[in-house]
């Protein structure tokens, strides 16, 4: 078995004083969706946050197709091949959606071209003259996704993609991230939403104060459903 | 609007590290030891120094504690401290000069002109906060400047010379060198003596609490504004006085007290003898002084120095020499108590 | 019998400024100039001179001074460039008694209301100015005057005296404006000038000032216009500074000019040699103010100050800058200066051979009669 | 003498009301159309997915924030244009998402800044700094209550994450004030800490209102009388916990299943 | 002849074109340090030296290198945005992570430097500095006559700060810009090289500075301290503009050159005050400036 495309191992992470990320352990291979799961503020967005490189105070060691991430500077990361659509989903206000679409610079060959994107989302094509931030909560999340679609990343890392939106737009990134996958590209999702989590993801870690509790294929799912119900209330 | 240089260069700066270290047992002793040396050395000074240098280094003590009292104690960087200066200087030169006013009523007419100017300045200036906080300071006193290139009584260009020392109380007469330095000396040490007490006060108190966390100041029933104002004004204040005594050291009342080259050299002096220390702006303000004595007959312009040892200190010395003192392990163990600023 | 066994001139004056071509640094050779020509010595005691440049900054100037007095033996200073230090440090050398012959500046307070026993003013001043500029443009039919003023003392002294003049010829002074020292842009006020419609703009500013001003005046079209142009201060090393071209047909005054006699020639020479410029009236101004201190310790036996002050009263003044020039009870030199006009570039023989003298105007036309200087040493 | 006006601590009494509350950000509405009431010796949960405008809700109430539309009332007064030190010092005080303490001043000397203006004694630029010593006592009183004793002379910024919190608290409380908005206060803390919070903030709300931003539903469940749920700037539902927490759009928008 | 309130007309026109063309340099100015406000949030004291050495450098290579002006408008910007570049990378960026105050102080601490030096060099008084023989002359409005070269100056300046406001609005490089001033990290993380930009962005502001100093060569002449008094008039335009918008800052440059302009003609004693009334004023009616956002 090949190695994975990307792995972390006793990740540690700090905002300031407050100790955030107590070791984490995660890895993804190549052409697969993960999903971290866990309630609010156990710190999943910081996973994803300090395995980009955004929060910089951080111990531990991540690896990224073969390649020592920790010392990477943050504007190399995306060039590693790694696109980080954030929660609070990062849409420039004074720029318009078409320059929010082409801001990220190309970091390798793959990506998909504008025109493959606009069939994609069909909606962005229709506003793309419009300020980003006057988009629709759900249009923000999928130009946030666009993106990084154009910049030809192997691997992406979604933070929340469906929240806030209404089922019928879940029900489309459903389908995008499916897609996706056909394409053969690599996801970390994170995820309250267990329903849409269980539709695409392949494997789930468990987040509970800074440590992966848990881990296991979809088709372990029936047998988690207890853990998952005493942990997150579902 | 996110910060982004700072963001990009790593978020706030290092947590400070909880190091105790213990407090020497004879540390009141040496510090008493240290004060009697530096009294003994002032009152004999004039006697081995030319006075008129002495005096001219105490009133910029002053002049740059009274600056440190609102930067080290309220965070706030005030670009137009000239003003204060050099306006209590023009106030105490016309009262003296041109209405006869004795000295000691010249002064205080400088102190509440002042003070009078601060509050003006200040009521403007703390709508705003950090970098606004100084241009705009800056820009008001830039105003003040013009104000007295153009106000009659400042004559100008000229300035208001030969400006009469006069006779202290009726008693003491000042155009005695000795005299004046000895009134210089005793103002000094009363100004000192009342920054001290304002900021170990309840006052003083509040203002460090407003300078480590406004929002929390706020929420807990302070109305910021009026405690940095009260602050600004009294800074204003103490700044006046050192500069009506100045007018009366050097019989001199000009444009370059009010000029911002001015205001700058206050900031100098502070930041390199150590924001919030009380030592740090007196010790700042004899270096550049000197400097300035030992330049003033050379061609070498003074400004050169001045820049660089300003880079200087912003690059690798931003605690001052007296802050780096009270940080190292002797200043720790000796003057812990004296620490009032990171 | 001198006092600390040497003789110590200070020379202080604007070295980096506006008026650092005015006096400058040349007037401190000037200074060497005259003590290697007195043979170095004095009463057998040597003869130091030193400088410092006071930025045209009347408080930098009175600490300089002050210092020089009190820990630096100097006996005396001169040069003083500009009006507000001028007065400054006459008035600190009353207080420290000490003599000050100023070369520099040309307000006529310095012999007027604000006189000293100690204080001399050698070179020119601002009556000499107004009656010799100001006289010879009046009489041109230039009966109308808007000033461009420098904002101090310098300027309104000369902006008074020459309005007074004009006034008293008979002409009108139409209105004024004031500019800070040492401005660069003088577009503002020169439209102002203009539309006053004034026949004559008087510059009453110096040094840099007055030639940008004079510049400016040509690209806006001035002059073209009609409007005649009065530089009251205006010296050698201003035409060479502002070129021939520019300066061409300007009336002006100075008490000096190297081409005027043999003399004054062979002292031009020697110090174009030595400084790169021939001297204008406060170089060799210096040069005499120097001489002249020299002489009078030399007379009074002593470097006391009451005694050598009075033997610069009592002495005439004879040497390359004045002819039988005599100092009044105000402590002003008293001597002949001229009306020049700078020559059209084509007449120019050879380089610094800027003017044609156009007339002589005798010491007692050109100065205050000291009695009515209002100087409160004169009544007495 | 007179009969006290009959009003027993157990009768509802609203000391801090909102009416129709919005707030606009350059044209992104962070809060709209709020009401809230909230009673004397009750303690009123705020909840609500991130981002749902809590912490704007709290920045409104204490007027950190100018209201875009609606009227706020601290008992029985009008505070819609009131300024925020003013409104603290009416009896309405809050703590802070981010910890919020004098991070160089001591634990003792945090509390007695919040001390210092109820006694009268924050202008005086003129007294020594031992004037603030009778301060000392109530101080230590509420530093114990807390269990903070042990840490009393350490400086704020050398507490751990969650003491740092229960020192807010405790500066809070200094204040003695009618009205306790807290905006997480639990959040960070370790298990232990949570459950002694918990305590102190059930036992001050016997004499006073509390408002609580909480993501810790355990503790919601627990010691909250009253929950509002926001989302999208708007209260999606409010009443006691069980019934908050049965309504399908509670469900779907915070605890995270679609019904 | 025509009046206005007791003004002549020809005098008004006169004046006001006047006001353009010191409104032309406050705009130049103030972009620049818009421009680096904006991105680095450091207040650029030094921007007034870096005029100066625009100035400087044009001169200097005339005298050295007998370059024209026409070059000199091209290299010397470029000199100077270098020498931008040199300090933003070696000093200035370890400031970022500190209070911002520090910038300031530390660029104050620059000029100071900079100015002694050439001061120290040069000595303070201005040295002349042809305009070239194209622009030379003047020609009669009617109500004035203008100076070629000073037209030129408010045509200059009008281009570059349109260019810059084009470069900034309008093109890539632009959006990265702006985009970054919104949320620098997240830019960083879609692979843009910010530190980078930073340095280009000082660079740029250094660069305008520089190219302002070789406009106003020929008309203030070239002295160390020219922009150290100009500096103080251009931080109030950027506080009156509205901190860190380009927008507001040209317009309010201009503006406020034509407000100074008339304070001349009504009321000469309150010229060199006007524009701190107005930022007083400013200030207290709209704190974050006229085109600004942040309250
Ligand atoms: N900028 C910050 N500064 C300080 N603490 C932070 C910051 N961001 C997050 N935290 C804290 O870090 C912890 C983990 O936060 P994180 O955002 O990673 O949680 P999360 O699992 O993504 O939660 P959610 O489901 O709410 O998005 C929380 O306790 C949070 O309060
Ligand atoms: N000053 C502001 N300017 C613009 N938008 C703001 C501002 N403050 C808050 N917001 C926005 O308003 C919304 C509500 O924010 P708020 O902080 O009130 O949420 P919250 O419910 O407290 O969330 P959390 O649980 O994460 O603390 C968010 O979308 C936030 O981005
Ligand atoms: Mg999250
Ligand atoms: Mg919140």
């Amino acid at each position: 078995m090949t190695a994975p495309l990307l792995e972390t191992a006793g990740l540690q992470a700090w905002y300031g004083e407050s100790h955030v990320l107590h070791g984490v352990d995660l890895h993804v291979n190549e052409g697969e969706t993960i999903c971290i799961l866990g309630r609010n503020g156990m710190g999943k967005t910081t996973t994803l946050r300090t395995i980009m490189g955004i929060l910089r105070k951080r111990t531990g060691r991540i690896t990224f197709a073969g390649q020592d991430m920790m010392s990477v500077p943050l504007h190399k990361t995306a060039r590693a091949g790694l696109g980080f659509v954030p929660e609070e989903r990062g849409i420039f206000a004074t720029l318009s959606v078409e320059e929010n679409l082409m801001l990220p610079p190309k970091v390798a060959d793959g990506g998909m071209s504008v025109a493959e994107i606009y069939d994609l989302f069909p909606n962005l094509l229709e506003r793309r003259n419009s300020p980003g931030t006057k988009l629709s909560g759900g249009e923000q999340q999928m130009l946030a996704m666009a993106r990084i679609l154009r910049t030809g990343a192997r691997c992406l890392l979604l933070d929340e993609p469906t929240e806030g939106l209404a089922p019928v737009i879940i029900n489309a990134i459903g389908d995008v991230l499916r897609q996706l996958k056909q394409r053969g590209m690599t996801v970390v999702l994170v995820e309250q939403n267990f329903r849409f989590a269980a539709k695409v993801a392949d494997r789930f870690y468990l987040m509970d104060h800074g440590t992966m509790t848990a881990e296991f294929p979809v088709s372990d799912l029936p047998n988690r459903m207890d853990l998952l119900h005493r942990e997150l209330g579902v | 609007m996110p910060d982004m240089a700072r963001e990009i260069a790593g978020g706030k700066s290092e947590p400070v590290p909880a190091e105790h270290v213990a407090i020497h047992p004879r540390a009141g002793t040496v510090q008493l030891a240290l004060l009697a040396v530096i009294a003994a050395a002032l009152l004999l000074a004039p006697q081995f120094l030319y006075p008129i240098f002495l005096m001219k280094l105490l009133a910029f003590g002053l002049f740059a504690a009274a600056f440190n009292l609102l930067l080290g104690y309220t965070g706030l960087l005030s670009f137009g401290h000239a003003t204060f200066f050099g306006g209590a200087a023009y106030f105490t030169a016309h009262a003296v000069k041109v209405w006869g006013w004795s000295p000691e009523a010249g002064i205080g007419l400088g102190v509440l002109g002042a003070a009078a100017l601060g509050l003006v300045m200040g009521a403007v200036a703390i709508r705003r906060q950090g970098i606004y906080f100084a241009m705009i300071t800056l820009a008001l006193s830039q105003m003040f400047f013009f104000f007295c290139l153009q106000a009659g009584f400042t004559q100008g260009e000229d300035g208001i010379q030969s400006v009469p020392r006069g006779t202290l109380f009726g008693v003491f007469d000042l155009s005695d060198t000795m005299t004046m330095y000895y009134f210089v000396l005793a103002v000094f040490i009363i100004g000192l003596l009342i920054i001290w007490r304002f900021v170990n006060s309840p006052f003083g108190m509040i203002l460090k609490s407003i300078r480590e966390n406004e929002q929390r100041a706020v929420s807990l029933g302070y109305s910021v504004s009026r405690y940095k104002l009260g602050a600004f004004v009294m800074s204003a204040a103490l700044a006046g006085l050192a500069g009506g005594v100045k007018a009366l050291i050097f019989q001199f009342a000009t444009l370059t007290d009010v000029a911002w080259q001015m205001s700058g050299e206050v900031i100098l002096m502070t930041l390199l003898g150590g924001i919030g220390t009380l030592a740090g702006p007196v010790v700042g303000a004899g270096l550049v002084v000197t400097l300035q004595n030992y330049l003033a007959t050379s061609d070498f312009p003074v400004t050169i120095i001045t820049g660089v040892v300003f880079m200087v200190c912003v690059l690798v010395f931003r605690r001052g020499l007296i802050g780096e003192l009270l940080e190292s392990s002797f200043g720790r163990r000796f003057f812990a108590s004296r620490r009032t600023r990171e | 019998e001198v006092s600390d066994g040497k003789v110590k001139i200070g020379i202080l004056n604007d070295q980096s400024g506006v008026y650092s071509d005015f006096g400058g640094q040349n007037s401190y050779e000037a200074a060497l100039m005259a003590v290697e020509d007195f043979g170095g010595k004095v009463l057998d005691a040597p003869i130091e001179v030193v400088t410092a440049d006071h930025q045209n900054k009347p408080d930098i100037a009175s600490n300089i001074a002050r210092q020089w007095y009190d820990n630096e033996q100097v006996d005396s200073i001169m040069e003083l460039t500009t009006s507000s230090v001028g007065l400054a440090v006459q008035a600190l050398s009353v207080d420290e008694k000490k003599i000050t012959i100023n070369t520099g500046a040309a307000t006529t307070e310095l012999t007027g209301a604000q006189c000293s026993p100690y204080g001399f003013h050698w070179a020119y001043d601002t009556h000499a100015l107004a009656v010799g500029t100001g006289g010879a443009l009046v009489q041109e039919g230039g009966d109308s005057w808007f000033f461009l003023t420098a904002d101090y003392a310098f300027g309104y002294s000369l902006e008074e005296n020459t309005g007074n003049f004009v006034k008293g010829q008979g002409g009108t002074v139409v209105g004024s404006v004031r500019h800070p020292l040492a401005s660069t842009d003088f577009s503002s006020f020169l439209l102002q000038a203009q539309a006053s419609g004034a026949k004559v703009i008087g510059l009453a500013n110096a040094g840099a000032d007055t030639q940008n001003s004079i510049k400016q005046a040509a690209e806006f079209g001035i002059t073209q216009g009609g409007q005649k142009l009065a530089a009251l201060l205006f010296t050698l090393a201003d035409v060479h500074g502002l070129g021939a071209e520019a300066a061409q047909g300007l009336n002006l005054t100075e008490s000096f000019y190297w081409k005027r006699n043999p003399e004054s020639e062979e002292f031009g020479r020697r110090f174009l040699e030595r400084t790169g410029s021939m001297p204008n009236m406060v170089h060799a101004g210096t040069y005499s103010a120097v001489t002249s201190y020299l002489k009078a310790i030399e007379a009074a036996g002593t470097d006391e100050t009451e005694a050598v002050a009075a033997k610069l009263h009592e002495l005439p003044v004879n040497d390359v800058f004045a002819q039988d020039g005599k100092v009044g009870a105000n402590g002003r030199l008293i001597k002949d200066v001229y009306l020049m006009e700078v020559k059209a570039p084509a007449d120019i023989t050879e380089e610094w051979d800027y003017y044609n003298v156009l007339a002589t105007i005798p010491g007692s036309e050109a100065f205050m009669d000291p009695a009515e200087s209002g100087c409160p040493l004169v009544t007495q | 003498m007179t009969v006290a006006p009959a009003m027993t601590q157990t009768e509802p009494r609203v000391v801090l009301s909102a009416r129709g509350l919005g707030k606009d950000f350059a044209g992104f509405t962070a809060v709209n159309d709020v009401d809230l009431d909230v009673e004397h010796a009750r303690i009123h949960a705020l909840i609500g997915p991130n981002g749902a405008g809590k912490t704007t809700v709290f920045n409104l109430l204490t007027k950190f924030l100018q209201p875009t539309r609606g009227t706020i009332t601290l008992l029985g007064q009008d505070i819609t244009r009131t300024k925020p030190d003013k409104v603290a010092r009416m009896g309405l005080v809050r703590s802070f998402q981010i910890s919020a303490v004098f991070p160089h001043l001591t634990v003792r000397e945090n509390v007695k800044v919040a001390l210092q203006r109820p006694a009268g004694l924050a202008v005086q630029f003129w007294k020594p700094l031992s004037s603030l010593d009778r301060l000392n006592g109530r101080a230590d009183q509420l530093i114990d209550d807390l269990g903070l004793t042990p840490y009393r002379d350490h400086r704020a910024a050398d507490l751990s994450y969650g003491r740092k919190r229960v020192l807010e608290i405790a500066t809070t409380l200094a204040l003695d004030p009618q009205v306790l908005l807290l905006d997480e206060p639990m959040a960070g803390m370790g298990q232990e800490d949570v459950r002694m919070v918990a305590e102190i903030i059930r036992d001050v709300a016997q004499t006073r209102a509390v408002l609580m931003v909480e993501h810790n539903l355990n503790v919601v469940a627990d010691i909250c009388h009253h929950v509002t749920v926001l989302q999208r700037g708007e209260i999606i539902a409010t009443g006691d916990y069980a019934t908050v927490s049965a309504d399908p759009r509670v469900r779907s928008a915070y605890m995270g299943t679609e019904a | 002849m025509t009046m206005i309130f007791g003004i002549p007309v020809a005098a008004l026109m006169g004046q006001l074109l006047v006001g353009l063309i010191n409104g032309s340099f406050y705009a130049l100015l103030s972009l620049g340090l818009a421009v680096i406000f904006g991105l680095l949030r450091v207040i650029n004291f030094a921007h007034g030296a870096q005029y100066m050495l625009g100035a400087f450098t044009a001169l200097l290579l005339l005298t050295e290198g007998g370059v024209n002006y026409w070059l000199a408008l091209i290299l010397a910007p470029l000199i100077v945005g270098l020498f931008g570049a040199i300090i933003e990378r070696t000093m200035l960026s370890r400031l970022y992570k500190l209070d911002h105050l520090y910038g300031l102080l530390f660029t104050f601490g620059l000029a100071l430097a900079i100015e002694g030096t050439f001061r120290y060099y040069y000595g303070a008084s201005g040295m002349p500095y042809a305009a070239p023989a194209a622009l030379t002359g003047a020609v009669n409005l009617g109500f004035m006559f203008l100076p070629i070269y000073r037209g030129w100056v408010v045509v200059a300046s009008l281009i570059v700060c349109l260019g810059v406001w084009f470069l900034i609005e309008k093109t890539k490089l632009g959006s990265y810009l702006r985009a970054a001033t919104e949320n620098p990290v997240l830019v960083q993380s879609f692979g843009v090289n910010v530190p980078l930009l930073l340095t280009l962005t000082y660079a740029l502001g250094a660069g305008l500075a520089a190219f302002a100093g070789v406009l106003a060569a020929p008309v203030y002449q070239v002295s160390p301290l020219m922009g150290s008094n100009l500096i103080i008039i251009v931080f109030a335009v950027v506080v009156v503009g509205g901190m860190g918008s380009i927008l507001g800052a040209i317009v309010t440059g201009y503006m406020l050159g034509v407000v100074e302009g008339l304070t001349k003609v009504f009321y000469p004693e309150a010229s060199n005050i006007v524009i701190f009334v107005i930022m007083a004023i400013v200030l207290i009616l709209r704190p974050a400036g006229l085109f600004g956002k942040d309250a």
